[in-house]
């Protein structure tokens, strides 16, 4: 009989699309951000992106060759990983903290636990958390971006320039206003208020990738618009964050600056609909994600607001995926006809 | 002096000593009393696996305690070697107090395979490209001629805690040196007798090789070594028995001699085979 | 008000921002061992906070009221760990007797948690820290074990996880597990300063 | 073939190199949950041994050798009338014919539909849903036979209605065939003795032909997990069985012949045909024109559920509306090969049984049974959406049902 | 119950006897060694003091004074008096402690015998985050305090280092360490100040 | 197999590599992780152990006839803990700083398996040599894991080994080597490293 028959279990026809391509996407949806990098931070925007995708790929191909695997750089994930840890680094970091955060990433964020689909940390967060508990002040210690200083700093001149011109981050202010209860603080949050436009363009000092709440705003808009993202979580992050820096500035407005500065600062943005949105470590249900994306802001914002760091994001990512296998447990779906035999 | 010495030595020493004394005392009470009044009830098999392991309620297994592990591992041989602190010694106890306790007997039980057809042997009618398990083959039909056989994806291999199965050209092939004999691949395996626990009265247990329930046309059709069911051999030794279109051999009458021998000489397919330790080859 | 806030700020410390298991190493062996399923782990967990609080109260009563007064320190290592031996021991019984299916769902965890550094290491802790106020011990010791059971439930949902992901296998089991605890330490981190 | 439906197997009745008739009764058996087997031919029994079989591999058959001088057996729907009129039959005549006829569920499941009409006192049906949704992508056995046989349908479906004293009748039909839904409205004003019989369009996706589904878009009520539509009070059939059942009580025909839809693009002339149950798929396959090269996988059902055969001697059942011959490009992006979940969620949005697909599937694969239990594995019913939208091309579906034979193995090794 | 009795000496005699001979065998090690341990103790504190006012001899002049850290938190102290060569006090030592970041901060403090200028601190146990907070042990942010008033301190972010003055500038990344070391400064001087006061022991307007 | 005498350098290689208490028995993790941020702590840390364990055998092995079932973890746990505060009062007396650095994890060795495991799975079943031997190859097997650990550590997050700065110039110390993060995923990966080297050979 004709040995070119093949036998399979249903279902035999598929949809048409793949990991690829839903990765693809998320790529795309970082390009503006990466566009607004380039404006601001010039070369040093594009090498440090290019070093660090380019140590990611290279680790997971090491990884795979090491256990013997396929390869899987295919899936594109570790370009998605190496481009927001790049987003999520200041422009100062030296190229070789940069492999070591990337190295860390792709080995023991994401291929000890098997690969893509098995981490349960992004990946890319537990970079950056390592890369800040190794190397504190470095990852605290911003540039001025390009367009608001033309003396910026290129390339390759960072050792020869002995005192890089930095600028605290707008979050580094609104942190020192907390902690400090000095006598600026005034003059501080005026400051802060004052560049608030510059903060949605992105001329601000800052994270690569971060600093721009326009661009990213535009690559969010593109995901939902694909589909690729669901839009609960971005929803739940942004209103979360934005419910308890409200609270915040109503308890104390002499230390506290108005929510809307809080969303567009730092990477609230990027985590919620690049971050958070990353779906291997993110809750599958409905509810789940509500639930998730409300934990991510809050954490952010308890941090921002009460803890030692001026940035909450990461670590409000990894708290909050250590504990989506509990609430995707704790939100299991009922099926459709009820639960059996109640 | 030294008396002296010794004098002050004790002044401020035996506060220490009365109080462990003390504490000594008390406990041993405590814990007599205990052992006496609250001892409960256990299955033997468990108590013999308690005290095969060290009880020093480490956790490692990832279970309750001692008491706890030997509860679930009575119940679950499949679990065996998580001890460890005890190491391969106390699995290897528990191994017997348990495969003991499944043969109820002396005679060791093992698996045989019912099957002998390597993939040159079988007929196919397709390629399978589903999940490469024997389970989710097994439930379609044509993955192979043979609806009785091996299938060769490995559910046994893969069940089997001691890694003595090996898939050989599409046959589950088992390791009788590595054996324990805990079941675990006959429960896996999806055709129904074909991986069967047999009692190893010797260390080589003739067995016909076949569990095809086609007519010996098809049988002949699907497999070059299958059994066609021609009764040859139940005509020489009443050990073998003929089943639905095919011969099996009854293992608790089976004892070796020359009419089991000429039984397997007459067998046109050579369907008739030893299996085990000492199998020749 | 002020005594409330110093209880509060005390339990928020030793669950999160000192948490036992993630900051002083203490509770390791059970939890990598019995982070495997939730449901043990939540049993083991809440044996734990039930245990250390009675052992952490118990042997401050002891420290401050027979081992001080008679200059007995030097045998607070034993007595230490023998009532908490005892103290277990002995509700494990009653729980046995006269609770059954409460002993079934946490009791038979008891026995593992007589050789649980995170007991022991919480009552020295509360000794180092000098800890002289009764309600405080009670709930520091009480916090301490909803820190594990917090810490022990996070590591058993996520490895629910990995059971079912293509983990290496030189690092499956306790590799993997020492791994994830590390990231969760990192995760923990962000919480940091926010005691003061 | 012995086997075709669901409950007890029959037992043939007659013998080997017996002389048969069409119509003649070959398997039987006793048990309640079952259906008799008739001769769809004129003919002698070759031999009563094991045969391919889509679901079981191989299972007991009878194989009969055709007359020369036999003359087909042609489709009767004009020997049925406007002017019938159901009160004819007493419910127990009915009951009786539906189940000396053989009658089962002709939509895929193939229970016997004696059974389904029996009425039960405890739990009496209230509504009936006349199922005439194709249950899946290439299938149009239905829709044929709704334009074609719409009376004799209708005929079937008042006789239920009769049989069960019922009258609030559903006949539901997908929103793309407005032709078949504009036939049943005209033959309904022109048939004066049945009442209660609404035509309802419903939303054209799979799997809308799953009673479940059919049940929740028409009278929005969710079948209890685990459980049968007759809990909730309701009754759904197929068309195809209402016309048998027509047949049956009308003229005493024994069910022997269903319609075959053959599709796909593996074949050369796609089509309907009447073909007698038992035959092989091959001779089906030559009847319609026979392969084209590029033809890879060959299914008995649609492509969503069916089975994927590879001996073609394999024969139709009782329940099988359709063979679909795919091609290598049909099938789509499997042969990419499978890459690892990335929990995107897609299998739990199109999940129509509220379900999480990927973690069933997942503790499945590892044997993790009582996990995939915790997540309700076993209220799955085998759509294969979440496979086809994976975009990891991960064979969920497969690895469920796996999952739900190990749990039936394990539930037979240890019984309690 | 005699039988009981009986029962019980068969069984456990060992374990009494053993616990007994254990119980002398500690007290005996403590007794050899007790000595050597608070010596231990008092050389540490010594040294320590010793680099905050050098060639100095020290006395316990107070010791469990109560201190409040803050939200109702109660420490003790000892405070030690700094008696020179040629008899004179050159200053107070005192233990202090407050929150850090991880832990409790235990530190020596040093004023001078006017209590107006501090003399220094040394860390007498801290569990602070290596890399970060740690740095509170290192002579740049020590030497800070030398010859700060004894007065109320400030936390700034930047500043000058060098300067001595009442601002203390912040170890970068490390506020809260920093913040701790200067809350405990601002804590204890003025309660120690009042307490030595109220005993008369402060060489006032000498 | 266990009939067979053990033969000394069978004891004594065990602890070392087959049955090593951390890598392959993952016992005693509390102190292994703790105290491991450099290599002198660690070694301190390994020796106390090394008393402790060697003590506690020689004890047990000489009562082991005159044990009985029910009050036998009673007793080791005595024993231990005499021996544990003996350690404690040697380390205050003449290691003071160590004995500050290592804080409550002297003590808590009472709780640590791998004492309490070879006093029960050893010590009570052989005879006063090979309890010795034992405890001498338990205890260094536990100590070398320790100072491995200790030494990376050290090494990583400081660029020295045993206060020795012994990497190139401009090396950045990754502090995070020193926290918790540092010790769990160094143990995760050196266990793995193991698992596999052991996997290759058989």
């Amino acid at each position: 009989m004709a040995q070119n028959i093949i036998v399979s279990p249903s279902p035999h026809i598929y949809k048409r699309h793949s990991t690829q391509s839903v990765m693809l996407d998320v790529i795309i949806g970082l390009v503006p951000a990466m566009i607004a990098a380039v404006i601001f931070f010039r070369t040093k925007a594009v090498v440090l992106t290019l070093v660090c995708v380019a140590s990611c790929c290279l680790t997971e191909w090491l990884c795979n060759l090491l256990r013997k695997k396929p390869n899987s750089l295919g899936d594109l994930s570790a370009v998605i990983t190496g481009m927001i840890l790049a987003f999520s680094v200041p422009p100062t970091l030296p190229y070789w903290a940069m492999i070591i955060g990337s190295v860390f990433a792709i080995a023991i964020g994401k291929m000890v636990f098997g690969g893509l689909g098995a981490n349960i940390f992004n990946p890319a967060m537990a970079g950056r958390c390592f890369l800040t508990a190794c190397f504190g002040t470095m990852m605290t210690t911003w540039t001025v971006p390009a367009t608001i200083d033309p003396n910026m700093p290129q390339v390759g001149t960072v050792s020869q320039v002995p005192t890089v011109i930095t600028q605290a981050t707008p979050l580094a202010l609104i942190k020192e206003v907390i902690k400090n209860k000095s006598a600026e603080q005034d003059e501080k949050i005026a400051a802060i208020k004052g560049i608030f436009k510059n903060m949605f363009i992105g001329s601000t000092g800052g994270c690569l990738g971060e600093t721009s709440s326009l661009a990213l705003l535009i690559g969010g808009v593109y995901l939902l618009i694909r589909k690729t993202i669901s839009w609960i979580i971005p929803t739940a992050v942004l209103g979360s964050a934005f419910i308890c820096a409200f609270i915040a500035c109503e308890l104390d407005p002499q230390h506290s600056v108005a929510p809307w500065i809080h969303l567009a600062s730092g990477g609230l943005l990027i985590c919620a609909f690049f971050i958070a949105t990353d779906p291997v470590t993110a809750p599958l249900t409905k509810k789940g994600m509500w639930i998730f994306g409300a934990g991510v802001g809050a954490l952010t914002m308890l941090i921002r607001l009460v803890g030692e760091y001026p940035e909450g994001v990461m670590f409000a990512i990894l708290l909050m995926n250590s504990v989506t296998p509990l609430i995707d447990r704790f939100t299991k779906l009922t099926p459709a006809g009820g639960k059996p035999n109640a | 002096m030294i008396l002296a010495d010794i004098i002050t030595l004790w002044n401020s020493s035996w506060p220490a000593g009365v109080t462990m004394l003390a504490l000594g005392v008390g406990f041993s009470i405590v814990l007599l009393i205990a052992d006496k009044k609250l001892k409960v009830k256990m299955d033997p098999k468990i108590e013999q696996v308690s005290k095969a392991l060290p009880g020093i309620d480490c956790g490692a297994c990832g279970f309750a305690g001692c008491s706890s592990y030997a509860k679930a591992v009575v119940q679950n041989p499949e679990i065996i070697g998580k001890c460890a602190p005890g190491g391969g010694k106390v699995s290897e106890k528990i191994a017997e107090i348990l495969s003991l306790s499944v043969s109820g007997s002396d005679i060791p039980v093992r698996p045989i395979v019912h099957c002998r057809a390597h993939k040159d042997d079988k007929t196919f009618f397709g390629q399978y490209d589903g999940i490469p398990t024997c389970t989710s083959a097994n439930a379609l039909a044509n993955v192979q001629g043979c609806k009785f056989g091996c299938l060769g994806f490995g559910d046994c291999k893969a069940s089997c805690k001691f890694g003595a199965i090996k898939i050989i050209n599409g046959l589950a092939t088992i390791d009788y040196e590595k054996c324990t004999g805990c079941t675990a691949c006959s429960k896996a395996c999806p055709q129904q007798g074909l991986i069967e626990m047999v009692p190893f009265s010797h260390s080589a247990m003739m067995t016909v090789a076949c569990r095809s329930q086609e007519n010996g046309k098809d049988t002949k059709a699907f497999c070059k070594v299958g059994c066609i069911g021609c009764k040859l051999c139940t005509k020489q030794n009443e050990a073998f028995v003929m089943a639905t279109n095919f011969a099996k051999l009854d293992y608790k009458k089976y004892q070796p001699g020359e009419t089991c021998e000429t039984a397997k000489k007459k067998c046109p397919t050579g369907v008739i085979i030893y299996r085990g330790k000492d199998a020749p080859a | 008000m002020d005594k409330i806030y110093v209880l509060l700020m005390a339990f928020i410390s030793i669950v999160i921002v000192n948490n036992l298991v993630f900051t002083k190493f203490l509770g390791i062996c059970p939890y990598l061992g019995v982070s495997g399923r939730i449901d043990m782990a939540f049993g083991m967990g809440m044996a734990v906070t039930f245990v250390v609080t009675l052992a952490g109260t118990l042997t401050w009563l002891i420290d401050h009221f027979v081992l001080m007064p008679y200059g007995l320190e030097v045998t607070r290592y034993i007595c230490y760990i023998l009532v908490i031996a005892g103290a277990v021991q002995l509700v494990e019984m009653y729980l046995r007797k006269f609770f059954p299916p409460l002993y079934e769902s946490f009791g038979i965890f008891l026995p593992l948690i007589t050789t649980n550094c995170a007991i022991l290491g919480l009552c020295l802790f509360i000794n180092l820290w000098g800890i002289d106020n009764f309600i405080e011990t009670v709930v520091l010791s009480f916090g301490a074990g909803i820190g594990f059971t917090l810490a022990i439930c996070i590591m058993a949902g996520i490895r629910e996880n990995l059971k079912t992901a293509d983990v290496p296998d030189s690092l499956k089991g306790a590799p993997i597990t020492l791994i994830t605890a590390g990231l969760l330490t990192l995760a923990f981190m962000g919480f940091a300063g926010m005691i003061k | 073939m012995l086997s075709q439906h669901i409950g007890a197997i029959c037992k043939p009745v007659v013998n080997k190199r017996d002389h048969i008739t069409t119509g003649q009764l070959i398997g039987n058996a006793e048990a309640f949950v079952s259906a008799p087997i008739y001769s769809p031919v004129n003919g002698t029994v070759k031999d009563i041994a094991l045969q391919s079989h889509p679901v079981l591999g191989r299972a007991e058959a009878i194989i009969i050798e055709s007359d020369e001088d036999n003359s087909p057996k042609q489709p009767c729907p004009d020997k049925f009338s406007a002017d019938f009129d159901p009160r004819r039959f007493l419910p127990e005549q009915i009951f009786d014919a539906v189940r000396k006829a053989g009658i089962v569920g002709m939509g895929g499941a193939g229970f016997p539909t004696s059974v389904k009409i029996k009425a039960n006192p405890n739990s009496p049906i209230n509504t009936i849903i006349i199922n005439g949704c194709e249950c899946e992508p290439f299938i149009t056995c239905d829709y044929r036979i709704m334009l074609e046989w719409t009376v004799q349908i209708l005929t079937g479906v008042s006789l239920i209605g009769r049989v069960l004293n019922c009258d609030n009748i559903y006949i539901a039909i997908e929103d793309n065939k407005p032709d078949a839904v504009a036939a049943f409205k005209q033959a309904i004003q022109k048939m004066p003795s049945i009442s209660g019989i609404k035509v309802v369009a419903v939303k054209t996706k799979y799997p809308q032909g799953d009673e479940r589904q059919l049940i929740k878009s028409i009278i929005n009520k969710n079948v209890p997990t685990g459980g049968i539509p007759p809990m909730i009070n309701v009754l759904v059939a197929n068309v195809a069985t209402a016309a048998a059942i027509a047949e049956a009580v009308v003229l005493d025909n024994p069910l022997t012949h269903r319609v075959v839809t053959i599709s796909g693009g593996g074949i050369k002339n796609p089509g309907n045909f009447y073909a007698p149950v038992g035959t092989s798929v091959s001779y089906l396959i030559e009847l319609a024109g026979g392969l084209n090269n590029d033809a890879v996988k060959i299914i008995l059902g649609g492509p969503m559920m069916g089975f994927a055969i590879a001996d073609l001697s394999t024969p139709i059942t009782k329940t099988g509306g359709a063979i679909t011959i795919l091609t290598e490009k049909e099938i789509g992006p499997a042969k990419r090969g499978q890459t690892p979940c990335i929990r995107c969620g897609r299998c739990i949005e199109v999940c129509p049984m509220n379900l999480n697909p990927t973690k069933i599937a997942h503790a499945a694969k590892h044997n993790l049974l009582e996990t995939a239990e915790e997540y309700y594995m076993s209220a799955c019913i085998d759509c294969g959406c979440c496979t086809y939208t994976c975009p990891a091309n991960i064979e969920l579906s497969g690895f469920i049902k796996t999952g739900k034979i190990l749990v039936a193995r394990q539930k037979k090794l240890m019984p309690k | 119950m005699l039988k009981m009795i009986g029962h019980y000496i068969k069984e456990s005699w060992l374990l009494v006897v053993s616990a007994f001979v254990f119980g002398l065998l500690i007290a005996v090690t403590n007794a050899a060694w007790q000595p050597k341990i608070i010596q231990n103790k008092i050389t540490k504190l010594d040294s320590l003091m010793n680099v905050l006012i050098a060639d100095a001899k020290f006395e316990l002049i107070l010791s469990d004074v109560p201190v409040e850290t803050g939200r109702g938190k109660i420490a003790k102290s000892n405070i030690y008096k700094a008696t020179a060569s040629d008899g004179n006090c050159v200053g107070f030592c005192f233990g202090a402690e407050g929150s850090g970041f991880a832990d409790k901060i235990e530190l020596v403090v040093a004023v001078d015998a006017e209590f107006k200028t501090i003399m220094g601190y040394s860390v007498l146990s801290s569990n602070e985050t290596p890399g970060f907070g740690d740095r509170i042990t290192q002579d740049y942010f020590r030497n800070q305090f030398i010859g700060a008033p004894a007065a109320i301190l400030n936390l700034t972010k930047k500043g000058d280092d060098k300067k001595i003055d009442d601002e203390i500038v912040a170890i970068s990344g490390a506020t809260v360490s920093s913040t701790a070391v200067v809350d405990i400064f601002n804590n204890y001087l003025k309660q120690i100040r009042e307490k030595l006061a109220g005993e008369g022991k402060l060489a006032d307007g000498k | 197999m266990e009939n067979k005498a053990p033969t000394v350098s069978n004891v004594f290689t065990a602890g070392l590599w087959r049955e090593n208490p951390i890598l392959r028995l993952l016992l005693g993790m509390c102190p292994t992780l703790a105290v491991t941020t450099a290599v002198k702590p660690a070694l301190t840390m390994g020796l106390s152990v090394i008393f402790v364990l060697l003590c506690s055998n020689i004890v047990v092995s000489l009562m082991r006839k005159l044990l009985k079932p029910h009050l036998r973890i009673l007793m080791f746990t005595l024993a231990i803990a005499t021996f544990v505060t003996i350690a404690d009062l040697f380390l205050k007396a003449f290691q003071p700083e160590m004995s500050a650095v290592l804080g409550p994890y002297v003590p808590l060795i009472i709780v640590n398996c791998i004492i309490i495991c070879r006093a029960e799975a050893c010590a009570s079943k052989n005879g006063l040599f090979v309890s010795v031997i034992d405890a001498i190859g338990m205890g260094i097997g536990f100590t070398v894991v320790l100072c491995i650990l200790g030494g990376i550590r050290e090494l990583l997050a400081t660029g020295m080994i045993f206060d020795i700065p012994v990497m190139w110039k401009g090396f950045m110390p990754l502090s995070a080597m020193r926290m918790p993060v540092g010790a769990f995923i160094t143990l995760g990966l050196i266990l793995g490293l193991v698992n596999m080297l052991t996997a290759k050979k058989s």
